[in-house]
């Protein structure tokens, strides 16, 4: 029997507030979808107003999921900042991808455990002019290395996701996902 | 049909509440049920429906029920506390007849009794159902909208803040605007002078005093009814892996997901452990679980409380197999019912635990 | 000297041409005959409701919402449309109908129990709401149907079954006055106070709820008749003296009038 | 003896009757009186009527048990009394 | 003990209660509850004890829960449509550990359910006392006061109207009027200040933010303390004949005094049959109720409602006895749940016709 | 220029001889830290509760009875005995303990989600009842803590999450000024409105607490203040800008001042 | 065994409003208290508004009783008036003891089932006084015949059962339970 | 430069400020100023001291996370300031 899981791939992102983490979540998440895939999210804020930690769950499939919300095990990883990314490590799957924002990350990874793909992703978006888009540089990274979302679905992905209100950041999004879809190259 | 989607699972609820003609909602903020309040208010007026921020739960379950007697589908919902509050109307409200659906968009899994007992006074039960994912919470909400006007009840549909708070990707139908028809029983005002007026009430139809008005031989009716939803509601179930199981899980809700998952898990690892996922929490679907668990040594029952479900499965297997409860209510600082415990290794380690 | 001669004989119509101005069954009342006791103010009040709807030829767009007490009874009894609610919850049970019945007529029969204790937050929150519905208090200042208690209507000094030497602001605190509260509220269009313990007062009653139900006719938002009924059963007076102790004990306190017009 | 000026008259169900006596009070010029003894089935008394209805309707609209049927003459009539009646 | 006396069921516990060191009461008039509730009123002035015409069952309860933070006994009850809008409060006040007793005079027996099973949100159970006549009554009302005490949980003794309604000749002891001692968790304002001031919350003690503090914790507390009265408390029972019984028939509260009676006739008619009276509900007696069924061929159950308990005694048997359920609502005119079914001889001709 | 010269210390007490006239925590508090979010007006409300609890002397007989709002938080962080009633239900509550402790002090605390929708009903027939309790209403016109939606006390042309457009009477009713309407009620002796969006606010809100104290102490019978607190979260500004919205939005309907004294 | 049951006596009264049906089964209930047995008393008096009928039932024993309040066959009756005694007619038990108020019950009785006792109550208590006294002598008249009730007991159960106000009907009521006594000699 | 008189002082718990402004236009004589850039741990700005306390208390009233201990020295300071600081 083909188990119905062999084809779930898991990705859990982490950061602090501001960093983006809930967006990135949702363009790779729409990014997947516009690619026809099955998705389910699951974004958790900790307690409202105790600011800081963020982080998201997200699996990706071509069959229904059968992941639950919580999950206790990931193929992969966005670490955008260290300061609440304990609980996550021991999660972390062996042979698992890795995407770390080198420009802030300061903490030790298991290397040996899993790939980890370094990104300096804060200064290469401060480069693109605007330090908050190191999230799409990420997504746009993570899309090529984990072979789960395509540059088309992932621009389609963030037209999705950004707020009308914000739709004068579009052509800067895709700036960034483009750049990091090149830097994983 | 419409383009797949990604949303949140209450907002998939709240289009799929739509889509199935709901028309009428009224509810009281408390998470995670006021995700579902708000994308319904977002949402009725698109199809000249009406959504009531009620000022409590009881003014929201009485709006709804009033709504109800127009003959619109309508709906309420609450959490926990709120729905504890409604109990006494959905009580009456089953013995008015009147179609109705409830989101219960409950902490934890310590609600189970009272969604599938009746928390409220007398003998009433309703139809309630527990989806287990955003999919087939979209799928249930349009079959609880269809089951309550063809069976004249309220039916609960059994969330979670999991439910509530999850994206999936789904496709919700597009919602019509046509007027729709209304039930003949329903209230307009236009039999009013005819001499036969109609009537809803709990208490039965009829002139006081005459023949027709019989307290009763409504309550027999009511009872009559239950009956038949007992027997004439079709009991839906998941359930997987059971004919070669030395061990069978029951579980429900997204609890239900996660216990399925760690057995998938479990098969893949090769060992012979099945999942048993009641869908229709009443009826309870019975004659299922005694067949899904009959093949094997053991039964289990997983569920985020001190034992309900439990009763009902043990009920349905009678002692054929051994029922072993290996749950236990799980809680963290929220309160949301979102604890530590529910979570797939532990899940695991208590299957294996138990054996045979 | 025998009554003979005296009495007429009533048991039929008049032989000599003559025009019938007033049937044994009101209008929209389909059965007259009802268990409630000797002297009650509610079928009186009850009359005049429906005879304004008549009058108005509101019968086919009306539907009515009972709340629990005595009067309860006629729910089963009138050529309206009926909702029967549970025990002070008729106003949100009327605002679910009205809101998916915008052209319908909706009424409320709620007693002071019903009203004033158990549903005093439906109808000041439908008032406020503006909810364009009409609501018609019938007011005897007790349970009557569980036996006579003291409800938050009764007046100070009136004894009940549970204020046995009368009610006493310190141990039972002061009544509510349902209409002067609701009468402050903005949403509250028309509001009005009177009696059925006399033919004028029975008269004044079909007046102002005639008015009431204009108001919600002409979407001019929440209405309110309270009207105040004899209870001799709980009040535990003989029923002749009802619409006399009704007088001097509930009309000084819950004053007759208009309150709010629109 | 003496004539009285009947302008309505009423037809009474004394066995809708429950006894209460509202309508002697409310009718305007007194002419309804309740029976002495005489009782209906469920053990009542219940109104009569003298000479002098107006056909005003107060007693209709008081009556809480729906026994009264009101009739207006088109024209008055007028009746022979004993005025000792009342005595 | 004061001399025996012919008085009414209401009055009989509201003289047992008053006597067990009840001080506070609060109620809403109710048939047939109303009667219990103008008696306390009529009793408590006499020890100083305060009895509340709460303006509804919502405010009643509050008010009791209220009363009951101050370590005095207090009580509250009401009838069916009642209760149901008490569960909120009687669920949080299980999760508060405040003594409480609930007078829950039912009409008929439909509330089993949410009597046993907690009609209100949450995981929680508390103690359910059902006399069958006015003398056991009185003993329970005592029984529920100190087990209240006791385990700091609510307790619900559960009558009907022939409870309330019957008269019988009983002995209740006489009013102790002697200043009741309080518990120390009981509040009185006096710890303010002292840096360490008491708190009585659904939500647990401790500091907001501190270690003292914690929800979850709490919860799991809760849990053990039900776990811990479902062992702790004794259950009790009433069984007779059932030795040497064919058939065992179950029955509870008044309905029991006419199952109890209609076997003891069949006895003396020759007929091998036995009873088993569930006298705590909750707990259910499931061990005694397992003994005294093992005997007989067959088991069954009659209650006035379309199967409640029924389940309780198959869970206590676990398919070691086939049990029937021979019971069915029975309603008159009234509502009171005195219909016409509940009589000997139909009692009677149900378990000829069900014995094995 | 340096800002070296401009700033004096302000990390321990002064060198120079001076007392201590206000404390990090206020008296009564017991641990100052707290959830609720920058700029939230309950903090402050409730510090001048216990202030003014602790100025007449009240500790050591007061219950405080904690409705469900953002201000749930500090049930846990006072020093004075504390039960925790439900949504709603807080005015029954402190009636059971006020009947049983007539010595003690009994202090509410609701929002007006708790208050004037959920629990409407209690805190009215409480009043009308005269009980002799003080109820602390802290009214910032939404649900704060499920996130920012209208209540019956949000003020016409208000914006919240359910009126994104503003609040508009049709659609939404009108607000109930609960002060005003309990004001009218015979059982309520001292009722009085304020605000604690400037410090001189706070001050009169104070002072109007300790009124109700002094009354409740007097036996008077029933006291309500209710204060306009900010909630920036809920009504989606900044923080800085709370007092100034209060004070165009919600103060100029719900009308600071005493409106009842004994 | 000896059955619990074998002590149990029951009566069933049955009038019409007025006659006095529940007081005189608290009187026979009190006095068969003052007696020093268990007693149990559950009166019906139908719907409150619909007026007419009364009845109640008595069971008298010497041990705790077990009879429910609702019985389905009775050891006795007494009938003041024949208006609603139709479903206490198939009650009574072959053998058992039926009082008869001659006076004003006109109905057939099945004298070959039971015993029947003819008392014209109300024409003795007219005789007495008062018609409404009537009860009262059949209460006399029960206790004798019966043998349930002393007539000691009878005249106690009558005071606890005459409310204070009505203080001033003890002696004429303790005179017609003497009488009733009397004439059941 | 200039001398301003100082009535009072204040300690401020700068980690413990959610950096919401209230105390800033609550000091009647202004001299409480948000930092620019400084955070504290949990990244909210938070009130400085400039010279003209009066020790009023306001600041402390209003703070709704209780930031402030306020002292009334004994005898007034005069403080020198540099007057062109607000610049
Ligand atoms: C929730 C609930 N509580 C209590 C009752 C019992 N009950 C029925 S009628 C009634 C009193 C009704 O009083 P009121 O509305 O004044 O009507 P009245 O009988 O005086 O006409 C009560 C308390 C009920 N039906 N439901
Ligand atoms: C019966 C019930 N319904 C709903 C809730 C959810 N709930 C918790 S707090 C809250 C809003 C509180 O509003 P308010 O009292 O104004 O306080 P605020 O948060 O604005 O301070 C609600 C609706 C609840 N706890 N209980
Ligand atoms: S109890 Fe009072 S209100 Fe009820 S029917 Fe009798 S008189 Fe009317
Ligand atoms: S119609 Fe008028 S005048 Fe005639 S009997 Fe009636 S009340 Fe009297
Ligand atoms: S008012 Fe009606 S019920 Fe009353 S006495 Fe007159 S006719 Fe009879
Ligand atoms: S949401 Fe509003 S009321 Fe709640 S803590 Fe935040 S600011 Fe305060
Ligand atoms: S005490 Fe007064 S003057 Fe000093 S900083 Fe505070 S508010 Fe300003
Ligand atoms: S008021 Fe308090 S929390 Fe707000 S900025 Fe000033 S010190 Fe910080
Ligand atoms: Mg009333
Ligand atoms: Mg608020």
């Amino acid at each position: 029997m083909n188990s119905p899981l062999a084809g779930e791939r898991e990705l859990m992102l982490t950061g602090i507030g501001g960093q983006g983490v809930q967006l990135a979540a949702q363009v790779i998440a729409q990014g997947a979808i516009a690619d026809g895939k099955e998705v389910l999210v699951f974004g958790s804020y900790g307690g409202m107003m105790r600011g800081g930690n963020t982080d998201s769950t997200v699996v990706i499939s071509d069959q229904p999921i059968e992941a639950p919300p919580v999950l206790s095990a990931t193929w992969s990883a966005i670490l955008m900042h260290h300061q609440y990314w304990a609980p996550l490590r021991v999660l972390i799957s062996d042979g698992g991808l890795v995407l770390v924002n080198t420009s802030v990350f300061e903490d030790q990874l298991d290397r040996d455990r899993y790939r980890v793909v370094e990104v300096p992703a804060t200064d290469v978006a401060t480069d693109l002019g605007n330090p908050l888009l190191a999230a799409m540089v990420m997504a746009g990274v993570y899309g090529r290395t984990s072979g789960l979302v395509s540059l088309d679905g992932l621009v389609e992905g963030m037209r999705r996701s950004v707020p009308p209100y914000r739709s004068q950041l579009i052509e800067a999004n895709e700036a960034a996902l483009a750049k990091g879809w090149e830097m994983a190259a | 049909m419409s383009e797949r989607v990604l949303i949140e699972g209450s907002e998939a609820m709240a289009r799929a509440a739509v889509a199935a003609g709901c028309r009428f909602f009224a509810g009281y903020p408390m998470t995670p049920f006021t995700e579902l309040l708000e994308h319904m208010a977002g949402l009725l007026p698109e199809v000249d429906g009406v959504c009531m921020n009620a000022e409590s739960e009881l003014e929201a379950v009485g709006m709804a029920w009033g709504a109800a007697t127009t003959g619109h589908l309508a709906a309420t919902g609450s959490t926990g506390q709120g729905l504890s509050l409604m109990q006494e109307s959905l009580s009456e409200i089953t013995n008015a007849r009147l179609p109705l659906v409830v989101f219960n968009m409950a902490r934890g899994q310590g609600d189970y009794f009272q969604a599938t007992r009746g928390g409220g006074h007398g003998d009433y039960r309703h139809i309630v159902l527990a989806p287990m994912d955003v999919p087939e919470a979209v799928e249930l909400t349009q079959l609880a909208f269809d089951m309550a006007g063809q069976w004249r009840t309220p039916v609960m549909v059994l969330g979670d803040y999991y439910l509530a708070h999850t994206y999936q990707a789904v496709s919700v139908p597009s919602f019509d605007t046509a007027a729709p028809e209304v039930p003949n029983w329903a209230l307009d005002g236009s039999t009013g002078g005819s001499g036969a007026a109609k009537i809803v009430s709990p208490l039965g139809g009829g002139v006081e005093g005459e023949e027709g008005f019989d307290l009763g031989a409504h309550y027999a009716a009511c009872a009559a009814h239950i009956q038949a939803m007992a027997t004439g509601v079709e009991p839906l179930i998941d359930a997987g892996f059971c004919e070669d199981a030395e061990l069978v899980v029951a579980a429900y809700g997204s609890v239900g997901k996660f216990v399925r998952y760690a057995c998938l898990r479990l098969r893949d690892a090769g060992h012979r452990v099945g999942y048993i996922r009641p869908i229709t929490l009443w009826p309870f679907p019975s004659e299922a679980v005694h067949k899904a668990a009959s093949g094997s040594a053991k039964a289990a029952v997983y569920e985020q409380n001190m034992g309900q479900m439990v009763d009902d499965v043990r009920l349905a297997t009678m002692g054929t197999v051994p029922v072993e409860f290996i749950g236990g209510p799980s809680w963290d600082h929220s309160g949301f019912g979102i604890g530590p415990d529910i979570n797939v290794p532990d899940i695991s380690e208590r299957i294996l635990e138990t054996m045979p | 000297m025998s009554d003979d001669r005296l009495f007429l004989s009533t048991d039929k119509p008049p032989a000599e041409p003559a025009s019938l101005v007033d049937d044994f069954t009101p209008g929209l009342i389909t059965q007259a005959n009802h268990h409630l006791c000797p002297g009650c103010g509610e079928p009186i009040a009850i009359r005049a409701a429906m005879e304004a709807a008549e009058e108005l030829a509101l019968a086919e767009r009306t539907v009515a919402v009972f709340g629990i007490g005595c009067y309860t009874a006629f729910a089963h009894n009138l050529d309206v449309e009926v909702v029967q609610a549970l025990h002070g919850r008729a106003p949100s049970v009327a605002t679910g109908i009205k809101r998916m019945l915008p052209e319908g007529f909706v009424v409320t029969f709620q007693g002071d129990g019903d009203m004033v204790n158990e549903g005093l937050q439906e109808v000041l929150h439908a008032a406020a709401r503006g909810e364009n519905i009409t609501c018609l208090l019938l007011n005897n200042g007790v349970f009557g149907e569980t036996g006579g208690q003291m409800t938050t209507t009764t007046t100070l000094g009136q004894r009940t079954k549970t204020s046995i030497e009368g009610r006493n602001p310190h141990q039972h605190g002061h009544p509510i006055l349902l209409s002067d509260l609701t009468a402050t509220m903005d949403g509250a269009a028309y509001v009005a106070r009177c009696a059925v313990n006399n033919a004028g007062n029975v008269a004044r009653t079909k007046r102002y709820i005639t008015r009431a139900y204009e108001s919600q006719m002409a979407g001019a938002g929440f209405s309110l008749v309270e009207i105040l009924t004899m209870c001799p059963t709980g009040w535990f007076v003989d029923t002749l003296e009802g619409p006399e102790y009704l007088q001097n004990t509930l009309a000084p306190v819950h004053n007759i009038g208009e309150l709010k017009t629109p | 003896m003496s004539t009285v000026t009947v302008r309505g008259t009423v037809v009474i169900d004394a066995e809708a009757c429950k006894g209460c006596d509202l309508c002697i009070d409310a009718c305007p010029p007194r002419v309804l009186e309740m029976t002495d003894h005489e009782v209906n089935t469920r053990g009542y008394r219940y109104p009569r009527l003298l000479a002098g209805c107006t056909g005003c309707q107060a007693c209709a609209q008081i009556c809480p048990d729906f026994v009264f049927q009101v009739y207006k003459y088109h024209t008055p009539l007028e009746l022979a009394v004993n005025e000792g009646g009342e005595s």
